[in-house]
């Protein structure tokens, strides 16, 4: 299997493996286990085998007509910079994700369930990034989300059902939102692929029709990637699922869904307005405000990492809403960074949840002296997500924060300033209760991770060390093919025409 | 003539559906809903979506009956914030009044533009083999939407086992 | 009356639906194979064949036992299903493209025509009757789990 | 023209029956009448008028069919309706067991 023929496989291996867990995983013991960490596994080495075919081909773009069926008439997997950049998160942290769970998931029953939902739920996320279709984008997410209700759910407890449903209705009013703005968009252009579709738009522009069509995609991805006015969903989900849950919606589910989408649309398709980027960026400062007094407030451990979450997305999408490649470079950077710092936190919650220590910061204390390693990926991606220098995180914010002042937009800067200083101060006092101080006697026989989980925490305290490094210009490529998607906007349409027609 | 009576029953008997306290009615007027979508779908000439729509109209029907019935459902006294309700029935209008805007500029009803659809028609058959068009569309010039929507079922299915199981949780907590 | 699913509908009901229920299978069946030719196809054809057990459920009854050991069949039938389908998708890659309607066209009108498509419908059928037949059966064991209790 | 916007109405009423009603099953039925709301009005998109159903028989030419595209996906969107409705449900279900109620102002463990 080489060649191009590799971009299917990144919807056909986590769907089979789901489909073979789901009939062996009960009969023979360990097969779920063993499945989904080879799945896991294949995955990210194929897309590493892909990103590296991507560099060889000129253009950096590669496409796949399934079934033979030329674009307009079939549908298309489409490979670009942008998808390319998100293809690899995703698989990266699932890899990570998958083996903590391997060794976390024992508490709970049924683990086949999990993994076979688990691999759904990435099979939703590759296949949404990864296609060039505007109504298979839309299938491939209810896959992700339907897969993402169900895990949330996973321990059928009072707050896991709860928090479930609630996801679900906000999602699913999210997706009749898309779904909406899709039949509207098809109504109009009479095509599907999202090339021509921008193609058709470019020259038939209509009045009122693509601001109100823009509003309600707004609004559907707004309410997947939780900006400020529709966030009301993510603490409560994030909060109550199980941890490995919790790192994948909050590190991949919401940025490949989420922000994924709302970028491909509004600046592949669409076309950015000057109005929609400055709503956007209003937005996304307040979330990082309120996203940040919020996480300040909270006494859970992993209501704080949540809301911090909202934050972290603002500056995401401030960067975003900046327009300039600058902006955008340090948005796209921070994107990767967050995945990795948020999914680590995530983990060394779970972790500490699973030794016996419980979620409530007033109940814990002294937990350093008895789980070291996990205190130190706590400690490092801590550091990392506040912007400490030599962490990841604090280039990518320095990157977004001189953008804005270079736009002129101070305030929008200072805001992100502050959010920085709120992060830090909500951690800083995660640091303080969790960690430090006098060991409580109802911790006094907890117990340090075990390995397979320490193993997947160390990696990502790795990645968070050493992603600083992103920024040298020999690995910076990865970034700015992202990022030049992303600037060339609509002219995405005539060169994917081009391409096919070639 | 028969769709604008059709859909002007479909919004009345929405209304019932969410406005009746009682939980059954309500359910069997969402079905009312339901069975007059059936009924359109025949009149715009659609015979595969009212076929699927009948048979998932029941299923669904079977299933929320199921859930609701024998429930003691305490009378719930709907609580009549009027802020709430207002800036509800306000976003509503809001959005009324711009999707008329945009509809104005769609094409004409009946008029479609059927720009990529042309070729499907021409050519489907013959390519596909298929005489029903939708099926033709369905499993082989997208049949990879239906793989999808396969997958979706299928998460559904087992998203559902997973939240009916007795356990969660094996051992002490909870 | 629906609740009671220990011993089922009274007689009339359960004379009918012994009557009634083969025709509604077997109707299932004939939207499902013929797909290509007429209105339906694998999904509306697998959800009346799930429809035609889910009555047999509902008029007899079932004990709790004998329907987790049909539900566990179930979701087994249904990841065959699910597998056969990407089986036949993976069919097209022996011809160069994921997908590919790889078998012969046939002549229009006929049964066996339209290449792999009533083979998709079979796999889709099969999938969506026993799949949702597993969903119906999930909340029946549910509710003989807390009668039980 | 009217039949989109009494679409359109149909989905605000569903829309007002998921922001405003406490009940959980109430909920769902606004979302599910949402749904139904699109899919008629997808369907409609592609109507068009003196057209045959998308369905060659053997005596008739190919001249005036509706848009067969909108029907194949609408049918996609009912199946992942049909998914979602009936895992809300089952967590429905699951919530009567655990709260005994399906009033949402009472299920509320989630605070802050």
């Amino acid at each position: 299997m080489s060649g191009i023929n590799i971009i299917p496989l990144f919807v056909v291996i986590p769907l089979g493996a789901a489909f073979l867990i789901s009939l062996f995983g009960k009969f023979i013991r360990r097969f779920a286990d063993i499945a989904a960490f080879v799945t896991s596994l294949g995955l990210l080495a194929c897309s590493v085998r892909l990103m590296i075919l991507l560099q060889n081909t000129p253009g950096k773009l590669l496409i796949y007509k399934i079934g033979g069926w030329a674009p307009p008439f079939g549908i298309c997997l489409v490979i670009d910079g942008l998808s390319m950049f998100i293809l690899f998160i995703i698989n990266l942290i699932g890899f990570f994700v998958t083996v903590y769970s391997i060794a976390y998931m024992e508490k709970y029953t049924d683990k086949a369930k999990f993994f076979t939902l688990f691999s759904l739920m990435i099979c939703g996320m590759n296949g949404a990034v990864i296609t060039g279709d505007i109504f298979n984008l839309f299938v491939f997410l209810e896959i992700a989300s339907i897969a993402s209700y169900a895990l949330v759910a996973f321990g059928t407890g009072h707050e896991e059902l709860e928090a479930s449903f609630k996801y679900a209705i906000m999602g699913s009013v999210a997706s009749c939102f898309i779904f909406m703005a899709i039949a509207f968009l098809y109504g109009f252009t009479s095509t599907l692929n999202m090339a021509d579709m921008a193609r058709v738009l470019s020259y038939k522009q209509g009045n009122l029709f693509v601001p109100f069509v823009g509003v309600l995609f707004l609004m559907g991805f707004g309410l997947k990637s939780a900006l400020m006015p529709f966030h009301a969903w993510l603490p409560d989900a994030h909060s109550s699922a199980p941890a490995p849950i919790s790192a994948m919606l909050s590190g991949v589910l919401i940025k490949a869904l989420g922000v994924y989408s709302l970028l491909r649309i509004f600046f592949n398709i669409l076309g950015s307005t000057q109005v929609f980027l400055s709503a956007l960026m209003f937005l996304s400062v307040i979330s990082i405000i309120v996203g940040g007094v919020l996480s300040l407030s909270q006494w859970n451990l992993k209501r704080l990492m949540a809301y911090s979450s909202i934050g972290q997305i603002g500056y995401i999408l401030l960067g975003i809403g900046l327009g300039t490649p600058l902006g955008i470079f340090g948005a796209m950077f921070h994107l990767l960074n967050h995945s990795v710092m948020k999914s680590l936190l995530f983990l060394t919650a779970g972790s500490i949840d699973h030794a016996g220590g419980g979620r409530d910061l007033r109940e814990m204390s002294g937990i350093a002296k008895h789980m070291p390693f996990t205190a130190k990926a706590n400690m490092i991606a801590s550091m990392a997500v506040s912007g400490i220098p030599p962490f990841s995180g604090f280039f990518s914010k320095l990157i977004i924060i001189v953008a804005c002042i270079q736009k002129g937009h101070i305030g929008y800067g200072v805001c992100a300033v502050i959010g920085s200083i709120l992060t830090l101060s909500a951690f800083m006092k995660v640091q303080k209760f969790v960690f430090f101080g006098e060991v409580k006697d109802n911790l006094k026989n907890i117990k340090e991770a075990p390995w397979l989980m320490k193993f997947s925490m160390g990696g990502l305290a790795l990645l968070c060390i050493v992603g600083g490094l992103m920024l040298l210009p020999s690995m910076r490529f990865f970034i700015s093919d992202a990022v030049q998607v992303i600037t060339k906007g609509t002219s995405y349409s005539s060169i994917i025409l081009e391409a096919v027609s070639k | 003539m028969e769709l604008y009576i059709l859909l002007i029953f479909m919004i009345f008997a929405a209304f019932v559906a969410i406005e009746m306290q009682d939980l059954f009615s309500s359910v069997i007027a969402m079905g009312a809903v339901g069975f007059a979508l059936c009924l359109a779908f025949i009149v715009v000439k659609a015979p595969d979506l009212a076929i699927t729509q009948l048979v998932v109209e029941i299923l669904c029907l079977i299933i929320l009956i199921r859930a609701t019935i024998n429930k003691d459902i305490p009378l719930v006294i709907e609580g009549r914030w009027v802020f709430n309700t207002m800036a509800t029935l306000i976003f509503a209008a809001v959005f009324l009044f711009f999707s008329y805007q945009a509809i104005r500029e769609l094409p004409n009803f009946g008029e479609p533009l059927m720009a990529v659809v042309r070729k499907y028609m021409e050519e489907g058959a013959d390519k596909t083999g298929s005489v029903n068009l939708v099926t033709g569309v369905v499993l082989d010039f997208r049949a990879y939407d239906t793989l999808g929507e396969a997958a979706a079922l299928f998460a559904a299915v087992i998203g559902i086992v997973t939240v009916l199981r007795k356990t969660g949780r094996s051992g002490h907590d909870k | 009356m629906i609740n009671n699913t220990k011993s089922g509908m009274s007689l009339i009901v359960r004379t009918v639906t012994g009557l009634v229920v083969c025709f509604i299978m077997l109707f299932g069946i004939y939207i499902i194979l013929h797909g290509h030719l007429s209105p339906g196809g694998g999904f509306a054809g697998g959800v009346m064949v799930a429809l035609s057990f889910v009555l047999l459920v509902l008029a007899f009854g079932k004990d709790a036992s004998a329907a987790r050991l049909s539900k566990n069949l179930a979701s087994n039938l249904e990841s065959v299903g699910a597998l056969m389908f990407l089986g036949i998708a993976l069919m097209g890659f022996a011809q160069g493209s994921f997908f590919r309607n790889v078998l012969g066209k046939g002549s229009h009108f006929d049964l066996f025509s339209a290449g792999t498509i009533p083979l998709s419908n079979i796999a889709i059928g099969l999938k969506v009757a026993v799949g949702l037949f597993a969903i119906f059966l999930a909340l029946v064991i549910l509710e003989k789990f807390k009668e039980g209790k | 023209m009217g039949l989109y916007f009494l679409c359109i109405i149909l989905f605000c009423v569903g829309l007002y029956g998921v922001l405003r009603k406490r009940n959980i099953v109430k909920i769902i039925i606004g979302l599910a009448i949402m749904n139904y709301s699109i899919s008629m009005f997808f369907v409609l998109l592609g109507y068009k008028f003196n057209g045959r159903a998308p369905i060659e028989s053997q005596d008739q030419t190919i001249a005036n069919m509706v848009d067969p595209l909108p029907q194949a996906l609408v049918l996609t969107s009912i199946v992942i309706a049909l998914a979602v409705m009936a895992l809300l449900i089952a967590i429905a279900i699951r919530i009567y067991d655990r709260y005994g109620t399906f009033d949402i102002t009472k299920i509320k463990r989630l605070r802050g």
